[in-house]
Order: C-alpha cells, then sequence, then structure tokens
C-alpha cells in the first residue's frame, strides 16, 4: 500500500508538469501529433462558434465570454506553439506541418477578433465576427480526416 | 421548510462530492468524449455512496463515532494510518482544486485573473469554517449549489429524444475512435468521484456535529435517499448536456468556463448567472467539506477533540489542522497547477484507497456491540458486500489503468 | 470469582478517550501491565496514551521513546505518553470514559500549548460558531 | 510491562510447536471492588493464532452479523486461535513466548 502511494505521487507529479514534447522520428508519428493538434484546435474553435452564438442570442454576461474566449485564444495558440516546436522528419511531414500552421493561423486571428469584439462590448453582431471560424473549422476537420 | 433545512446535510455533502470542480469537468469531458455510454457509472456510483453513507450515518447516531475511528479500531495503528496518509493526501489535492475552482468561479463574473483571487478564496473558506455556524454552512451552500438545477432546465429546453437518450445510456459501449482503457479509466474517475471518501468522513462527522441520536435514523435516511440521488441527477444532467450540445460540435472540455457553456447557449442570462452561483457554491460547498475532512481525519486517528460543536479553542489542534491545509492547499494553487488536472488525479486516486474506508463502515454496521439492533439487514449486507468487492477490484485496477493512458489523455 | 471478560484489542485498544466533561482526550494507545502479585497475576495497571505510545505499538518503540523524552522536557507540564492510573477509568464501552478532567491529563499538553500560543490569540476563539 | 510488549510475540508451546502470534489479551474484570471506580481488570489469556485482521475484526467473538461471505470466512479465521491462559506463559522479554503445556490443552474462543 505504501509503494502504492508513493508510485502514485510519482505519476501525478510527473502528469502535473507541462506535457513533454518529442521530435517525431517518422512520418506516421508527426502525422498522429499533427491529427492531436488539430483535433483540439477544432475544440477550441468550436467552443468560439458557440460562445459568439450565445452572446448574440441572449446578450449580456460579457465577462464570462470574455474569459472562455481568451482562454480558447490561449490554448490554440499553445497548441501552435508547440506543434511548431515538433520537428518535422521529412518533406513530406514538411508540406503537412505547413498546412496545418496555416489553418491554425487562420483560426487564430478570427478567435482574436472575437476576442476584440467582446471586449467592446459588442455583443450584437457576434455571429458575423465569428462567421469566418465555420471555413476555419471545416478545413481543421477535413485535416483530421484526410490525416487520422 | 423545516424539513427541507433537515436535509441540508445530505445535499451539501452530496453536492461537494458530486459536482464539484473534478466532477464538473469530468462529467462534462466524460458528456462530451463519451456521449452517454458512462452514464451508469453514475448510477452505481449513486446506489454505492446511498448504502454506505446511510451506514455510516447510523454508525454515527447510534455510537456517536464517525468513520476515521472505526477505521482506525477496525484496521489498528498501522493500516489505519496508511489509510490516514492516504486519505490526507487525496483531500488535499481535492481541497487545492476547491480553492482554485471557488476563485476560477469568481473570475468568471470579476475579469480578474483567477490566480489573483486564490489568497481571498483560501481566506474566505477558512473564515466559513471558523465563524459560520455547521447548520448555516449547510444551508447556504447545499441549497445554492442547487443552483445547477439549471443544467436539467438546459437539457429539457434542448429537447432531446428522451427515448434515444434512454437508449444510449441503457446500452452502453466504447466509443469509435476512443481505447477501452480510456473508457474505463474515466469510469474509475466517474466512480471514484461519486464515492469519494471525504464524503463519509464529512457526512458522519457532520451527523456528531448535530448531535444526531437512535431517534435520528430517519433523518439519516431522508439525508442520503434526497441528497446523494439528487447529487446523481446534477451529474448526470452535466454529462446529457455536454452531450447534447458540445459532443456535436467537436468540442471537449477541459475548462471550468466550458462546462457552463450548454446553458449560456440554450437558456440564457438568467441561466448562465444560475450555473455560476451553482458552481461558486458547489466548489465553495466541496472546499469547505475537505478542509474539515482534513481536520476530522487526523483528529479522529489520534483521538484530540475535534468538531464545530465545541468553541474553538477547545479544539486547537483540529483548528490547526485546517488552518494548515487550507494554506498549503493555497499556496499549491498559487504555484500554477493546473486545478481541473489536480482534481481529476485525485479522483482516481481516491478511488485506488476506497477500500481501507469503506471496509471498516461495513464491519462496524454490522457489529452488535456497536449497533445494538440497528445492525445491517440482509438486502443491505448483500449490497454493501458486492459494492465492496467492486471497490478492491477498482483500487487494483486504478494505478495501472492510470499508467497505460497517461491520465485519460 | 466469575467477572466481566473483555480482549484488550477487540474491546480497548485505539478507543476514543472521553473526559468526565464529555471532553475528546486521546486513543487507549497502549496499555501498562502491573507487576506481578503476590498470586502471580498482573493487572492493568495504567491506559498509556500519546504519539510515544502509539509509535510502540506501530513497532518504532525507539522512536516512541525518543518522542516521550522530547516532549517531556519540551513542555514545562508535559509527560508523554501520558499515563492514565486505571483508577481513574470510569466506563469502558464503545469509548471510554475518564473520571477525571482532561486539563489534568498530559496527553493534552499539546492541545494546551497549540491553545495558548496559536489558536487561542486569534479572534473568535471563544466564541461558539452558534453564537 | 506493556501490552504492547505482548502483541504480535510468536509463541512456541512445550513441544516446540509454533501456535502463531499473539494477537489480543483477555482480561476479567474480577479484582476487589473499588467504590465508583471499576473493578480491575486481571490478565487472564493470551489469544494466539488466528490471523491478526480476523481477531481484530471480532467475527465470531462479537457475534457481528455480516455480511455472510466475510463472516464465513473471518469466524472461520478467528476459531483457529488458541486461547492460552497466562499463569502457562513463561515471560521474557524478547524472542517467542514459550508455554508450559502443549496446545491440545488448549481452549478455543469463545464469544463475548
Amino acid at each position: 500500500m505504501r509503494l502504492r502511494v508513493v508510485a502514485a505521487a510519482a505519476v501525478l507529479l510527473g502528469a502535473c508538469s507541462s506535457h513533454p514534447v518529442g521530435p517525431a522520428r517518422t512520418f506516421g508519428a508527426y502525422e498522429a501529433k499533427a491529427v492531436t493538434t488539430a483535433e483540439s484546435a477544432v475544440s477550441s474553435v468550436e467552443t468560439v462558434r458557440l460562445a459568439a452564438e450565445g452572446g448574440d442570442d441572449h446578450g449580456g454576461f460579457g465577462p464570462y465570454l470574455s474569459v472562455l474566449v481568451s482562454d480558447q485564444e490561449e490554448a490554440l495558440a499553445g497548441a501552435q506553439d508547440t506543434f511548431r516546436s515538433i520537428q518535422s522528419p521529412n518533406e513530406d511531414g514538411d508540406a503537412l506541418g505547413a498546412e496545418l500552421d496555416e489553418a491554425l493561423g487562420s483560426a487564430l486571428t478570427h478567435v482574436t477578433e472575437v476576442r476584440t469584439a467582446l471586449r467592446r462590448g459588442q455583443l450584437a453582431g457576434l455571429r458575423d465576427v465569428a462567421s469566418p471560424l465555420v471555413d476555419d473549422s471545416a478545413a481543421l476537420k477535413r485535416f483530421v480526416e484526410d490525416h487520422g | 421548510m423545516k424539513k427541507v433545512l433537515q436535509v441540508t446535510l445530505g445535499i451539501l455533502t452530496a453536492i461537494g462530492g458530486f459536482v464539484d470542480i473534478g466532477d464538473l469537468v469530468a462529467n462534462a469531458e466524460a458528456g462530451a468524449r463519451f456521449r452517454m455510454n458512462l452514464a451508469w457509472v453514475v448510477l452505481v456510483g449513486v446506489i454505492g455512496i446511498v448504502v454506505y453513507a446511510e451506514m455510516a450515518g447510523r454508525v454515527a447516531a447510534v455510537s456517536q463515532r464517525p468513520v476515521f475511528e472505526l477505521v482506525r479500531e477496525r484496521l489498528g495503528p498501522q493500516a489505519g494510518l496508511v489509510n490516514l496518509v492516504a486519505s490526507f493526501f487525496i483531500n488535499f489535492l481535492t481541497l487545492t482544486a476547491e480553492i482554485a475552482g471557488v476563485a476560477i468561479a469568481i473570475s468568471l463574473v470579476a475579469s480578474v485573473h483567477y490566480g489573483l483571487l486564490l489568497p481571498l478564496c483560501g481566506v474566505l473558506v477558512w473564515l466559513v469554517i471558523w465563524r459560520m455556524p455547521f447548520e448555516w454552512m449547510e444551508r447556504v451552500f447545499g441549497l445554492a449549489g442547487l443552483a445547477l438545477a439549471v443544467f436539467v432546465v438546459t437539457v429539457w429546453k434542448v429537447g432531446p429524444d428522451w427515448g434515444s437518450l434512454f437508449d444510449a445510456a441503457a446500452s452502453p459501449h466504447v466509443p469509435a475512435g476512443e481505447s477501452p482503457f480510456s473508457y474505463a479509466y474515466f469510469g474509475i474517475a466517474l466512480f471514484g468521484a461519486a464515492m469519494t471518501p471525504y464524503e463519509v468522513f464529512f457526512f458522519s462527522s457532520g451527523a456528531v456535529e448535530e448531535r444526531w441520536t437512535r431517534r435520528d435514523l430517519a433523518l439519516n435516511r431522508a439525508n442520503v435517499y434526497v441528497g446523494f440521488p439528487l447529487g446523481g441527477l446534477l451529474s448526470l444532467a452535466l454529462m446529457a448536456s455536454a452531450h447534447l450540445v458540445l459532443a456535436p460540435r467537436g468540442v471537449s472540455v477541459d475548462d471550468l468556463a466550458q462546462v457552463a457553456l450548454p446553458v449560456a447557449v440554450v437558456v440564457g442570462k438568467l441561466g448562465l448567472a444560475a450555473v455560476l452561483v451553482g458552481i461558486f457554491a458547489a466548489t465553495f460547498g466541496a472546499a469547505l467539506e475537505t478542509g474539515l475532512s482534513a481536520g476530522y481525519s487526523v483528529s479522529q486517528y489520534l483521538g484530540w477533540q475535534w468538531g464545530k460543536y465545541v468553541r474553538p479553542r477547545e479544539a486547537s489542534r483540529f483548528h490547526l489542522v485546517v488552518v494548515l491545509a487550507i494554506l498549503g492547499a493555497t499556496l499549491f494553487a498559487l504555484s500554477g497547477v493546473d486545478p481541473v488536472k489536480v482534481t481529476e488525479y485525485s479522483i482516481v486516486l481516491s478511488a485506488a484507497a476506497l477500500p481501507l474506508t469503506y471496509f471498516p463502515i461495513l464491519v462496524i454496521a454490522n457489529d452488535p456491540d456497536y449497533m445494538g439492533d440497528r445492525t445491517n439487514g440482509r438486502l443491505l449486507n448483500a449490497i454493501g458486500f458486492v459494492y465492496l468487492v467492486v471497490l478492491v477490484v477498482v483500487s487494483a485496477a486504478t494505478i495501472p489503468l492510470m499508467i497505460i493512458t497517461r491520465g485519460g489523455s | 470469582m466469575a467477572g466481566r471478560v473483555l480482549y484488550a484489542g477487540l474491546q480497548l485498544l485505539d478507543r476514543q478517550l472521553v473526559d468526565r466533561t464529555g471532553r475528546l482526550c486521546g486513543k487507549v494507545d497502549d496499555l501498562e501491565l502491573s507487576e506481578p502479585g503476590a498470586d502471580g497475576n498482573r493487572h492493568i495497571a495504567a491506559l498509556l496514551s500519546g504519539p510515544g505510545a502509539l509509535l510502540g505499538r506501530t513497532g518504532h518503540r525507539r522512536l516512541g521513546d525518543w518522542l516521550r523524552r522530547f516532549v517531556a522536557g519540551a513542555f514545562p507540564d508535559g509527560e508523554d505518553p501520558v499515563r492514565i492510573p486505571f483508577t481513574r477509568v470510569a466506563e469502558i464501552g464503545n469509548h471510554v470514559t475518564l473520571d477525571m478532567d482532561s486539563e489534568d491529563a498530559a496527553s493534552f499538553a499539546s492541545e494546551r500549548w497549540v491553545r495558548d500560543h496559536v489558536i487561542g490569540h486569534v479572534p473568535g476563539s471563544r466564541v461558539l460558531a452558534d453564537q | 510491562m506493556r501490552i504492547s510488549d505482548l502483541l504480535d510475540r510468536p509463541v512456541v508451546d512445550v513441544a516446540g510447536v509454533h501456535l502463531g502470534k499473539v494477537h489480543d489479551v483477555r482480561l476479567v474484570q474480577d479484582g476487589p471492588p473499588r467504590g465508583s471506580a471499576l473493578a480491575a481488570l486481571r490478565m487472564e489469556a493470551l489469544v494466539v493464532g488466528g490471523g491478526a485482521l480476523s481477531v481484530r475484526l471480532g467475527y465470531h467473538r462479537h457475534r457481528v452479523r455480516g455480511p455472510a461471505p466475510l463472516r464465513a470466512l473471518f469466524a472461520a479465521l478467528e476459531r483457529r486461535a488458541v486461547v492460552v491462559p497466562w499463569h502457562q506463559v513463561v515471560v521474557t522479554d524478547d524472542g517467542p513466548l514459550h508455554l508450559r503445556c502443549g496446545r491440545a490443552e488448549l481452549p478455543g474462543l469463545e464469544e463475548v
């Protein structure tokens, strides 16, 4: 039992520290990491879209939406940085990386626009501000399907 | 109204156990990732905690002996100490996460970074433990936590096809794209969350704090049968709302703000206000529960005077443990750990320690030397025994699964 | 002469001590036996309570004895483990009731110390939360 | 001498047979009554063998009612313990406790 507690503590400490990012040795591994990144980006983009729809439909609760959207903006930027820090194994990987990076960059730009609008208190019309995210989301989902 | 107020101990215990920060996120994430395929685990957990909390409450009412005293009496000083160390560690992690959860809940309204609010939240939790009467603690945070019922409203407003929702929950399977290990890991997290040991520490100590006696056994049952199913219902509603609103859009939940999103989108402003109040009350309630449990478990193992039913100076070692636990947890939260991760690990780890707490309860609830003629009936024993076996299996499987799935990711 | 049978491990050790005012004041951590009498019988001379005695139970006798001496030195009125003469035991049930005030028990030394040096200084420590 | 000096000590009977460890001590309250205080508790016997956990749980002696599978297991284990009258024990400071009698002469546990 004591051993178990110690083991658990070790696992816990390991897990609470930041996620390690290793270099990808093969194209397959690189592709898998790209897909995971794209999936989490879809989650962020769709969260922001839902937030925009909610804000536009119901008005109010600006502070909450601000926190929600800026958290997702951070998550998205973090995902992009992490992915950039992974070395591509070959030329196919380079192309794949560039494709994903572009999609992430576009999504990030549009999420930032939503966050800015929220900070200015522009809740009405938020749906329009968020509308480019539809294409970003579709692109990321396509990426997941093509490479998943 | 008076009757309603008497079941607040059960409600607060359940709210703090079922929809505290870890469960808010775990349930929403489970709904978003596994749809309703883990709903059965919540149901299994509710039955388990109802059975064992009723025993713990009955033992406390009949013999005035709270759970951690039983742990030491039946496991002995050595195994009792192992359980104390494990429970205290889990409790501490949970307390850390809850204090952070309170801060995050406030930050969603105040637009201040939650890190700045942590010291304030730590002080608030301590102040309430120091000054607020036990019954008022139950009423304020237990009843305010019921604002989370807005998740039920959300599900109802989405107007799902109830038949298919029920079918989905009744015929669980591992969804495509998920490994059986992750499924099992999440299942254990939800089960561990439903049966976290601090619930019985708090509930049984609360029964002694409120001076329950043999005459209050009906009250004990009412608290258990109302509180825990209510907590279970809220966590199912949370899961369903994520399943209905977030999953179709490909959203996976990893922070507290996202948990409230289905309500914000479906119900609107008032709903969001309710959910934020609910999250605040539930995390605050859980912080009280775990902060007090830290003091309860240590004091009851060592035989110190404990409790809010005496003046603080008469239970000074107990209050010192509580203060140090809150202080340590606040500092740990300030160090920048991800509160959601901390709490997810703490509920999974608590699954590993469960049998050491529930086994002594089951034995004492059958011991006429403590219970007189109020020992368990046959049916209760049958269910209690089956759960004990499940607890042992779950406990053995927990750590390997944690390693295989790298924490469910 | 037949008397009540009591199993030390099952019914006495690790049980809660309660003083005559109802205050909780330690556990039965160990039992001290008297020297054999003329008939060769030994009796329970005292209950031992406190971390020093507890460590003896968990197989850390040396550490426990050190802790005892440390506590006895550190607190002016400390003596650990506290020896509660069996004559002060009033009742043995699911807890053990003592015919004494916990203020007079040395296992209370650390409680007194924490009270007088820490908790007692915090505003509100003398007030029951219900008032 | 403390009771913890006896607990967990191995016990060997007069023929050198190992009987297990001391898991409990039986006391009898038959000392002279002393006013309002409790009559003294006399060391009467050691409970030897039967498994540490099962003797600690007391399924047999306390007639713990259930659950049936646990009762069956732990009560059976506990009943394997033998009761060694105190006057049969040669008290030493260390090592195993030696008995003056053989195993066959020792009774089992009774319900309380």
